[in-house]
C-alpha cells in the first residue's frame, strides 16, 4: 500500500537532454511489493504557490538500500523545480501509487513500446519478471534524447530504436517498427507506455494481430490517491463509458478499453 | 491546560470543528488508508445524486495560483449504490457524518434525502450550486426564490439537521443565506468553489475538458472570510466557513468572521494529513491565545 | 519576422494590447521615474471623482496567497485639481490615456466626463464598481438597471469612446455586460477587484482599516478569465482582460478569451517593470507560435 | 533618486534574539546620496505567492564598495525568508526610497530616540551629520535583544539605554529615562524610530516642553514608490486630515503633525 513519506533527493542528474534521473531514498515508503507501473506522487518542494503533486513513475526500485529511481523530463514549473533540487533536499511524496503492469505466467514472450520519457518505467519490468523473453521497441526524438538504452540492451533479447530525426536507430515511428515486426514474430503481450498518439497508432497495429497489450495512462491528477475524481480517462468494457481513476485504478489500463 | 475543542452544530456535538468539505474526501475511503478519519470534527460524503452520475470530460484539474480548478461535475455512483456499497464502511468512522446532496430538479434533492433519512448520517449538506434544469440551467444558490423552494422541498422530508451550501456565484450571497434560513436551514455552509477558466497559452487550448470549473484553494481565502463575515452577521443559524482553509490559523479566521465550524476541501487533496494538522493547529493557536474553549473564537473578530 | 502589436480600440489604434489598470498607475508620475511610460499601448488613470477623496483609514493593503486585498478607497485629488495640476503632464505621455470616472451618483460620472471631454484623454472608462449612495450603497455595477441608466446618462454627454469597466460582484456579469453594452457602452472593461477580507489571527483583527477590501493578483487570474471568456461571447463590443495579470502568456490567455487588449494592476505594483515586460513577453509568445499579427489572438482559444 | 536594482547579499547573520543584519551590494543604486530614515523595499526571493516588497531602512550605507546595511527582524513569512538568505543570492530591491530625517545648521544638539528594531535606523544619522551633538535614548526588550550598543556608544555623546525586562539598563520604558533626561538638557530636535506606543508616549512627553520631532513611521506598503496610495498614514497641518505616502511623502513626518 501506498504511504505519505519523507524521501531524500541522494542525487539528481542530467542523462539526455532535457531528462533527469532522481534517486530517492524513500523514507517509509514499502517499496518491496513495487509494481512497475506504478508512481510516486511529489509535491514541488517550497513552492506554496503550486498546490499540484507531480506524478513521475518508478523506474526501478533497490529494496536493499531503500533507494527508487526517477526518470522525468522538464515540462513545465514542476519538472523544472525538480531539476534543480540538489542531494539532501526533503521531498514530500505518496509512494508507490497505482496499479501497475500484470504479468501471468501465460504471457512468455513480451514485447515493451515506449515512447520518449515513457520508456523509463517499462526498465523495471524485466526487473520483475526476469524469467520473460522481452523484445524492447524504444522511440526518441533523437540521438540526444535517448537514455537506458544500455540497459534495454541487457536486459531484452532485442531492441529495435526509433528517433524522430534519424539521428538513432530508424527513423520514423516506433509503433511502425513494431508493425514490421509483428509479420515476423507476434508476442503473447505488448506493454506500452508513452505519449497517446503513440498509445492509438499501437491499438491500430495490434487490433489485426489480436495481440492484448496494456498501456500506463497519464492524466493531470489532483490527490493522486483516489480521494477526488479529477484524474479519470474513460474506460469502456462494452458497458458504455465510464470514467476511471488513472491514479489508483490505474495507470494500466487495458489498450482496448481504454478511450484514447 | 487543555484546551476544549468540541462544538456544537444543530444539537449535534462535534469532536472539534474541523470538517472534511464534500469532493474532497470522497467517502472517507481514501483517506482511511493515509489517516485516522474518525479524529476529524464531521466529514462531508460527495455530492449524493438520485442516478449514476459519470462526471465531466477529463482532464478535470488544472493548477493556478495558489489554488486549482476542477471540473468533476459531481461523478457518484447515485445514492442506490451508494447506500447498497458504501453506507456500511461510512458509518463505521466514529465522527459526524454529513450527506452532501446534490440534484438537478427539487424532486432529485426529495428522493436523495427521503433514501438517507432512514441512515446513521448526521447531517444533510443541500449542495444548491447545481443547475436547475427546469430553469434553463441556472442555479439554485443565485437565485433567492429557487433557493427557497428548494430548500423548503428539502426540509418538509427531511428527518436530519439541514445544512446549506451556498454558492458565491450568487451576486448578493446575503440575500440567498436569509431566504435559505427562512426557508428553513439550520445551518449554512459557504462558500463552494468559484466559477473560473483555466488556459494553456501554448495550446491554445483550455485546459479542462468541460472548458470551466470551481476555483478552490488558499487564493479564495479573502473571498470566502468576506462572505462568512457577512452572512454570520446576517443569519441567527451557525455558519460554516470553508474556502482555502490549509492551516489552524486559516480555521481560527473563519471562526473569527462568524464560523461555527469549518470545511477543509483542497487541503485534504494536496495533503492527506492536512485535516489532522489543521486540528492540532487550532488547538495550538487556541492554548496561545489563552482560549481554553475553540467556541469562544466564533464571531470574536474585534472590529 | 517583427510582430505587428496593435490593436484597434473604438476606432483609436494603441502601440499594443497592454494598458495599466486604474489605481495601480497613479497619473503616470512615479511609474515613469522608473519606465519609459510611453511605451505601453495605454495607461489608465487613478479613478477620478467631482470632489477630492481622502480615502479609506489605513492600512490599506493586505497580502494573501498569490494576492493582495486593498482598500485604498478611490483616494484622488478631485477633477478639478486633477485639470490644474496634473492633466498638463499626463498629456506629455506618448500612449492613449484613459480617464477612469468613478462616482456616488449618476451626476457625479457626468459631471467629471464633462470637465475631461475638451482635454487630450482617449478615452472613459467609467468604474461602475462604485456604490450608489441613493441606492443604499448597492454597487451600479452589480444591477442591471443601476448599470444600464449610468452608462446611459455618461454616453449622453461624453465625446469620447466610452469603456465600463464591470465588477465580478454581480451576480451575472453577462446580464450587466448586455446591459451596459445595450446603453451605449463603446468596449467594456473586466474585471475590478474581487470582494475580500484578511484577519489576523494572532491579533483577532480584520488587517484593513476598512475592514473588507478588493481582491487583485494572480489568485483571481481564473475567475477573470472565465468571466472575459462568457463576455466577450454575449456581446459585440471590445472587451478588455483585467485580473491577475503577470506575464505575458497571462496576456495572450486573455486574449484567447475573446480580449481585444488586456490591462495588468497589481503586476504594476509588485514589479514596476513588469507593463514592459509583459509586453516583451507577449511579442516573443507571439513569435513562438507564429503568429504575425497580435490582434489574430483575440478569441483563438480552441475549445 | 530610487531604482529598481539586482542586489547582491554578501552576509547575513544573526546579531541579537531575532535579529539579523544583512550586507548586501547595492548594484546600481545610488547610494551616495543616502539619507538617513530611507529604506530598501525587497521582494521576497523565490516565493511567487508573496506579491509583497518588504520595507527595510537602511541602517548604514557604505559608498565605498557600495553596500548597505539592513537590520531586521523576524515578524513573519517574509522575514523569516530573508533570514535564511545566503551569501551571493540575488534580491530584488527599490532602494533608496523615503524621505528620510532632515537636519539644519540651526540643530546643535539632536536626542536619538529608538525602540527595538527601530534603533537601527538612527545610527546613521551620526554619521551624516557628524558635528551634532548626540543622546541616544535606546529601549530593547532585554540583553538579549541589544545590538549596535558599541556604535552608539562612539557616535553619541550620552547613550541612555533601557530595556523591558530590566536585564540591560535601566527596567522601563525609553520614553521615560527620556522624559527625566529632558528637565536637565533640552536639545533642539528629537529624531525618533520605534514602534507606535512609543511614539505617542514621545509625543505626551515632548509637547510640555516644546521640542520638535522628526519620527519615523511604519505602514503596511503595496508598491513602495508612490503609485499606490496603500501606505498611508494620517498627518494634520491644521488643514484637516490628510493621508500621506508613507513611502514617498516620508516615512519620516513630524512628530506633531502625524496621527499615530
Ligand atoms: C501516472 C503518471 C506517471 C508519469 N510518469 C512520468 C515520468 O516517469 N516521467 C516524466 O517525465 N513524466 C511523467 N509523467 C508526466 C508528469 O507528471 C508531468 O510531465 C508533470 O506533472 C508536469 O509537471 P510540470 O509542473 O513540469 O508541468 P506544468 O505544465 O507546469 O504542470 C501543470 C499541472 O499539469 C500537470 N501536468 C502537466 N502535464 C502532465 C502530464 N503529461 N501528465 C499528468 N499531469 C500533467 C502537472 O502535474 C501540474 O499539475 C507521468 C504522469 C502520470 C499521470
Ligand atoms: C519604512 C519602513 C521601514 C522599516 N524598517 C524596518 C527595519 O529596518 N527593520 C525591521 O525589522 N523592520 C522594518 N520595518 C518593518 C518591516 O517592513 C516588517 O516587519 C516586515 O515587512 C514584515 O514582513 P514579514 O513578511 O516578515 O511579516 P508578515 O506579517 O508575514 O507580513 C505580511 C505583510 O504585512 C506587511 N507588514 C507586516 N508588518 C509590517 C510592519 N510593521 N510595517 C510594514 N509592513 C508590515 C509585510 O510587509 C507584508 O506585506 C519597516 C517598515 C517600514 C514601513
Ligand atoms: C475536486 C473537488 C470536488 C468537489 N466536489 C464537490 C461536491 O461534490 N459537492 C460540493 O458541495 N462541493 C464540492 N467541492 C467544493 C468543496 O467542498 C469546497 O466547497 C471548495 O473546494 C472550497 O473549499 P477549499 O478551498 O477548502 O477547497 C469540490 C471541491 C473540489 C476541489
Ligand atoms: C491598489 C489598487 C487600487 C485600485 N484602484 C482602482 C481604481 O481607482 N479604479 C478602478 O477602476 N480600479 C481600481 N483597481 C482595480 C484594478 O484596476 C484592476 O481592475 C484589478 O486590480 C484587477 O487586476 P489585477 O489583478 O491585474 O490587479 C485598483 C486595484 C488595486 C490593486
Ligand atoms: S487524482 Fe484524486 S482520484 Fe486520482
Ligand atoms: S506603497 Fe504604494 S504609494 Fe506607498
Amino acid at each position: 500500500m501506498f504511504k505519505k513519506v519523507v524521501a531524500t533527493v541522494k542525487e539528481n542528474s542530467k542523462i539526455a537532454a532535457g531528462i533527469y534521473k532522481m534517486i530517492i531514498a524513500c523514507g517509509d515508503a514499502d517499496i518491496r511489493h513495487f509494481v512497475p507501473g506504478q508512481f510516486a506522487d511529489i509535491a514541488v518542494p517550497g513552492h506554496a504557490e503550486l498546490l499540484l503533486r507531480r506524478p513521475i513513475s518508478i523506474s526501478a526500485v533497490n529494496p536493499d538500500n531503500n533507494t527508487a529511481a526517477l526518470i522525468y523530463q522538464i515540462q513545465g514549473k514542476g519538472t523544472d523545480i525538480f531539476s534543480r533540487l540538489t542531494p539532501q533536499t526533503k521531498i514530500d511524496a505518496i509512494m508507490p501509487v497505482g496499479r501497475g503492469f500484470y504479468l501471468t505466467a501465460r504471457e512468455k514472450t513480451v514485447f515493451l513500446v515506449g515512447g520518449g520519457v515513457g520508456i523509463a518505467p517499462l526498465l523495471s519490468v524485466t526487473q520483475k519478471w526476469p524469467s520473460k523473453t522481452y523484445e524492447a521497441f524504444l522511440g526518441y526524438k533523437g540521438r540526444d534524447y535517448a537514455y537506458c538504452l544500455d540497459d534495454f540492451e541487457n536486459a531484452c533479447g532485442k531492441v529495435i530504436v526509433t528517433s524522430d530525426d534519424g539521428t538513432l536507430g530508424e527513423k520514423g515511428f516506433v509503433t511502425d517498427a513494431l508493425g514490421r515486426r509483428l509479420i515476423e514474430a507476434k508476442p503473447d503481450i505488448v506493454l506500452a507506455c508513452g505519449p497517446v498518439p503513440m498509445l492509438r497508432a499501437l491499438k491500430d497495429i495490434l487490433s489485426p494481430f489480436g495481440v492484448p497489450a496494456q498501456v500506463s495512462m497519464e492524466q493531470r491528477m489532483c490527490c493522486g490517491f483516489g480521494a477526488c475524481a479529477t484524474c479519470v480517462c474513460g474506460v469502456d468494457h462494452g458497458e458504455g463509458l465510464e470514467y476511471k481513476k488513472v491514479c489508483i485504478e490505474g495507470p494500466v489500463f487495458d489498450l482496448f478499453e481504454v478511450v484514447l | 491546560m487543555a484546551v476544549d475543542m468540541k462544538v456544537t452544530l444543530c444539537g449535534k456535538v462535534l469532536k472539534n470543528p474541523v470538517i472534511a468539505a464534500s469532493g474532497t474526501f470522497a467517502f472517507g475511503q481514501q483517506h482511511s488508508w493515509l489517516i485516522d478519519v474518525s479524529r476529524l470534527g464531521g466529514i462531508a460524503l460527495k455530492s449524493l445524486t438520485p442516478e449514476k452520475r459519470v462526471g465531466n470530460k477529463p482532464p478535470r484539474i488544472a493548477e493556478t495560483a495558489s489554488g486549482i480548478v476542477n471540473s468533476v461535475g459531481l461523478q457518484n455512483p447515485g445514492v442506490d449504490v451508494f447506500l447498497e456499497k458504501m453506507m456500511k464502511r461510512v458509518a463505521l468512522f466514529d465522527t459526524a457524518i454529513i450527506a452532501n446532496i446534490a440534484g438537478r430538479s427539487i424532486d432529485d434533492y426529495v428522493a436523495v434525502i427521503q433514501k438517507l433519512n432512514e441512515t446513521s448520517i448526521d447531517f444533510f449538506e443541500l449542495n444548491i450550486s447545481c443547475p436547475n434544469v427546469r430553469m434553463g440551467g441556472a442555479s439554485f444558490g443565485t437565485d433567492e426564490g429557487m433557493a427557497r423552494d428548494c430548500v423548503m422541498a428539502a426540509k418538509a422530508v427531511s428527518k436530519k439537521p439541514m445544512i446549506v451550501k451556498l454558492t458565491p456565484a450568487a451576486g448578493d450571497i446575503v440575500r440567498i443565506a436569509r431566504a435559505a434560513e427562512s426557508a428553513g436551514a439550520d445551518a449554512l455552509s459557504l462558500i463552494n468553489t468559484i466559477p473560473a477558466m483555466a488556459v494553456d497559452a501554448k495550446t491554445k487550448r483550455p485546459i479542462l475538458g468541460n472548458v470551466t470549473g470551481g476555483l478552490s484553494g488558499p487564493c479564495i481565502k479573502p473571498v470566502a472570510l468576506k462572505m462568512v463575515y457577512d452572512v454570520s452577521r446576517a443569519v441567527s443559524v451557525p455558519v460554516i466557513g470553508i474556502g482555502g482553509i490549509m492551516t489552524g490559523e486559516d480555521a481560527a479566521e473563519f471562526m473569527l468572521c462568524g464560523a461555527t465550524a469549518v470545511m477543509a476541501g483542497t487541503a485534504n487533496l494536496v495533503d492527506p494529513e492536512a485535516p489532522l494538522r489543521i486540528i492540532d493547529e487550532l488547538t495550538a493557536y487556541a492554548k496561545t491565545m489563552n482560549i481554553d474553549n475553540i467556541t469562544a473564537l466564533t464571531g470574536a473578530l474585534e472590529v
